[in-house]
């Protein structure tokens, strides 16, 4: 599935590279800074599946929708907003993409094209068929891209939305994630298939199943979905076979799987799996990726301090922003 | 100026609307199919051949699915009107209103928008418990909506309007008995006011109630078809010497507090009617806010005038039990003088 | 796909003929009646549908549990709900199978194990789950069947029901009665599938199609379905083509199809491919079948009798039967 | 005696119930998977070691489906016990709960039964919009439905139990901060109150509320979280000589509206506090309810401590402003002497 590493050339892969350190280094440092209590609420981090997010919106652009779920930071690195304001955000200071208002579940920024998230499992699934009914209403070769879980396909709002899409032809790519679990609810105790992406068929729809930890994989299967959807070709579902490697949330021990299975999808870690590749095919240094990195932890040792000194939200604010305008 | 009944006088709003802006459309089941019924109650009626089958754009029997796609397309820059064909079943699609439209650009700290319309049937109609809801309570409850309930084919058109244009989204509450759909549609009792509806351009502002009648002596609140059995009491509490004054309150969120609070510190009573159940209905807030802001001014019990607290029954005689009568209107203002 | 009709047996064929012309005459008279103003209220209609419920129902006893929709007299009456409580219901009688509370869109009667017909579409089917879920735990050898239609397919309730029936291998039939529209919305505005019952392998449950207006297809199919079920082999999405000869609710002008296709249609008539049957094959006389005719005519004019005599509900039954007991 | 969480004591009323009738058993999400976490709250930790994974049902995330599946189940004899993980997500079975679960009973004419519980847990915990609303004033408004609002351990069991063996479809809000939850899954700034359960059998009625402080001079009805702050503010209005009488309702439908008639017609003064939007809130059925009933007695305004008309918002500073505090409730019962 993965084309040649040429095609794609260095310059992309760097920056892939780099927008999935980017989201390694920084769900790495929100947990850290949230064990010490430093950030409040609680926390999905996306550790693992990196090469999802940055495989996918590689081929987006500004003004192409996204629309994600209750574990967004890593679709928003990757879409484009900006680190600083999504860290202020889980600060919930007022500098925060949300003003301090969404939090952890609820980030994104309309400027680049990501909606509020939406923690809602599964609810986001029938809005981004709305977005991109406006695509083709009013921007056309634009798409909408939606992420989503494993569990949320069991949610009548997966059945309802993709149905749309399907019978409309609507620029959608419906991006699920199969982590392999729903929380702590292992995939086969509520799926009797084997694949989400057989669902696919139930509404007429393109279903792919792509190696979620490559992230030329995913790229280049996710290039054919937005391809396809932007030449009204219609919506794919796309699935990638990933794994969260944190834990569902907050403090979890992770006690409903084995060591040993995560042991092995450690061992295929995304950003490791390019590295690897960037070094042998890419014929890449390992300066020029340690450059790229330390660059990265500049960036987010400078969003955690901007996030630090960025104002409170006042108490009154909570009355702003009920209604538009 | 041309007489519409109300069902008309939606579909003459919706006409504007779309010829004005093309942004806007209708979605929903059953809308525009051509040979169709153009929706439960005839308001889309002819309007696919106006406007092409894109823009009346009919839906599977997806609830989630329509409110979805109406939120989606909204926040990237459509102005859609979704309807139901039975506002009992809003409820299919709770969860898009209540948790993502109304949330939307609170979460985002106003920087997105939701401009979407959703219409809504109400009333009881001989079908039984999930053909004849009100739900405007569980609504006007969830903040970030705005709740619409006009009872005239002049504030059905214009607050119409109005709604589409508004940034936020908005529910539109229908009287089945109201409408006035003809035909094979028509409902069997039905008041079907027919008013006077200008056909060149106006709005009505949401958040503006108005008084229908005037009267000194006490003052009553209902809302789509209540109102006019309110009229009807009032006509009769007359010949007995009350003089009721009536407000039709139009917008239900933002409400006209001000107008219904002169009202009531001018009669010191006041009787709130409505067709839902009694137990945290709508009338329950307009009690809430009278004894807090005119407690000092009423003269006696604010009371109630709702349906039972019981599913909507089937048969004729526990359906008319069921709704406010003018009878119940009028025992139950002459109870407190 | 039908058996010889010997297998089944004159005796079944010709119960089975009673029930379907009962639940067509049923049908007819109940038209008249309204249309004459002496029942209130709105009607769906049965017409042209009658082989499903008389199929599936003829495999299932009075403890098997079935739920229903907005169209639901035909499902009653194939269940054993009698007439004249449907009839007096219809009426708003108080000797209603509901005493009136229910009306024509949810009769049932829990004594011959049909729960009140549910006219939210789709919402009947994942309490079908529900209730094959406690025939597995208390019931064994039970099975629960819902009856829906191709619409009722596009609902998220579907979605969620079958998928928990499949996982759980509870013994449930799921039978989606296709007749081609969806109020007045034709199938392909809403699908781009060609069969419902392509959706059964998206939760890894058998899909079956068959016939719909011969019974005794319906009827083999049911058979297997519901023998499957109660053996423990788990649910069936078993998709009955049919069509609605009738309007779809009250006076319904069918402006959104051809006369042509309703013809072609009729011509299939359920009642008169089995009366053929039943002359050819099965060698009964038309004597024998008038015979039959002719009893439930007179049936269904006593039910009519029994509703209008029977006394109206007083305002203040209203109050009562908001909570058990 | 033990003294228990209302984490603990719900377990423990869970566990007697399924030990007592085989035909009781739990669903929902993550409430049995081996090395999970028991539910979101832990409420179901252990049982599936106890009953097995056919009695302790793990559910897809799959809402419509859970509640159909308990509705279907309980009519045909089973009694679920059903959960959601945050309250929020009922919106996503409304359908089920106010057309279905609801309404079978009486469309049925009372030979259907639906006894099923339904548990969710409500209050802001620093999540924002979507798992922190509180759901109650929904469903207080859908005849056939039972609610119960457990704010100690001793009622949390009593009522559980009472609500497993009553005949009809009950909601169960319990709030996150009084959980007790402990290790991974306990809250910052949570109450957690801890009280005497008896280990053996005992019910709380369904429909009795409960005095929990005496005062002469104002009547405050909280639930749930505000039952607390309602206290914390009687103990210091008592500093400055105004007896606050605190009333727990714990069965919000049926109401023991008796109770809270006796006491406001003692205090004639009556203050409402809930963590719920104030619009349409419960505490309007409460407004409403004492300017009909008490109104002779009443000596000043009806006031209500609640949530403002707001999504609730992330940030701690905002979401202390919006969850009712003990200082706005010491200033609105000043603000009526
Ligand atoms: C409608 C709804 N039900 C339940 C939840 C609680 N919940 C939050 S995340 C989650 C698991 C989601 O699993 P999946 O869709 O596979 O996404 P993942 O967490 O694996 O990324 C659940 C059950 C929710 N947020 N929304
Ligand atoms: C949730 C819901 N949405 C819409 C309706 C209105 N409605 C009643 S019947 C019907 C068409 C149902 O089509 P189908 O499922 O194919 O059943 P059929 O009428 O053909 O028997 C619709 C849209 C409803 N009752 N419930
Ligand atoms: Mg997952
Ligand atoms: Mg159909």
């Amino acid at each position: 599935m993965a084309e040649p590493i040429e095609v794609l050339g260095n310059g992309k892969m760097l920056s892939m590279y780099r927008t999935m350190f980017m989201i390694r280094r920084f769900e790495d440092r929100v947990n850290e800074l949230y064990m010490q209590g430093q950030i409040p609420s609680t926390l999905h981090l996306y550790v693992g599946q990196e090469a999802v997010a940055v495989g996918v919106c590689a081929n987006l652009d500004k003004d192409d929708y996204i629309t994600s779920t209750h574990r967004p930071h890593g679709h928003a690195i990757a879409k484009g907003v900006s680190i600083k304001s999504i860290m202020a955000e889980l600060y919930g200071k007022k500098t925060g993409c949300c003003q301090g208002k969404g939090g952890s579940m609820h980030v994104g920024d309309i400027q680049v094209g990501m909606f509020p998230a939406i923690a809602i499992v599964g609810a986001n699934i029938p809005i981004t068929a709305g977005a991109a009914l406006a695509c083709k209403f009013i921007h056309p070769g634009k798409v909408a891209v939606s992420f989503f879980g494993d569990g949320a396909s069991n949610e009548g709002a997966f059945h309802e939305g993709l149905n749309m899409a399907a019978i409309w032809n609507l620029p959608a790519v419906f991006v699920c994630e199969n982590n392999l679990y729903a929380a702590s609810t292992p995939f086969t105790t509520t799926f009797k298939i084997k694949d989400v992406s057989e669902r696919a068929a139930a509404y007429g729809m393109l279903g792919e199943i792509v190696d979620g930890n490559d992230v030329i994989a995913v790229y280049n299967a996710a290039k054919k979905a937005t391809e396809r959807a932007r030449a009204g070709q219609g919506p794919t579902l796309l699935e990638c076979k990933t794994y969260r490697q944190c834990g569902h949330s907050r403090s979890d021990p992770r006690g409903y799987r084995t060591k040993e299975e995560e042991a092995e999808w450690i061992k295929r870690d995304p950003i490791l799996l390019l590295a690897e590749r960037l070094l042998s095919e890419g014929n890449e240094t390992s300066e020029d990726i340690k450059r790229i990195e330390d660059q990265v932890n500049v960036d987010i040792e400078g969003a955690i301090v901007f996030a630090k000194e960025s104002p409170d939200t006042e108490p009154s604010d909570t009355l702003q922003h009920v209604y538009y305008g | 100026m041309p007489k519409m009944t109300i069902a008309e006088a939606l579909r003459q709003g919706i006409r504007e609307e779309m010829q004005r802006d093309k942004c806007v459309f209708c979605l929903g089941e059953d809308i525009g199919v051509p040979g169709g019924f153009g929706g439960a109650f005839t308001v889309t009626l002819g309007l696919s051949d106006e406007f092409g089958h894109e823009r009346i754009l009919d839906t599977p029997i997806s609830e989630i699915g329509i409110a979805g796609v109406a939120i989606g397309a909204a926040m990237a820059g459509m102005r859609p009107i979704a309807d139901v064909q039975y506002g009992d079943f809003l409820f299919c699609m709770m969860d898009q209103l209540a948790n993502q439209a109304a949330k939307m650009t609170y979460m985002s700290a106003g920087t997105v928008k939701v401009p979407m319309v959703m219409r809504a049937p109400v009333g009881a109609t001989g079908r039984g418990s999930q053909h004849a809801q009100s739900l405007e309570a569980f609504f006007t409850h969830i903040p970030g909506l705005k709740v619409l309930a006009p009872s005239t084919a002049y504030d059905a058109k214009g607050l119409l309007k109005s709604a589409v244009r508004d940034d936020n989204p908005v529910l539109i509450f229908e009287h089945k008995l109201l409408y006035g759909s003809k035909g094979g549609r028509a409902e069997k009792g039905a008041l079907s006011p027919v008013g006077f509806v200008p056909e060149e351009e106006y709005l009505v502002p949401i958040g503006k109630g108005i008084v229908r009648r005037e009267g000194k002596d006490v003052t009553i609140v209902g809302k789509l078809l209540t109102v006019y059995r309110a009229l009807e009491a009032a006509d009769q509490l007359a010949q007995i010497g009350i003089e009721a004054e009536v407000i039709d309150p139009r917008t239900l969120i933002p409400l006209d507090k001000e107008l219904i609070y002169e009202s009531v510190r001018k009669t010191g009573r006041l009787v709130l009617v409505e067709e839902d159940n009694l137990t945290n209905g709508w009338a329950a807030e307009l009690a809430a806010l009278a004894v807090d802001e005119c407690f000092y001014w009423l003269d006696a019990p604010v009371k109630r005038v709702s349906a039972p607290d019981t599913p909507v029954p089937f048969a004729p005689p526990m359906e008319k039990f069921y709704v406010p009568s003018v009878q119940r209107i009028i025992e139950v203002v002459k109870s407190i003088f």
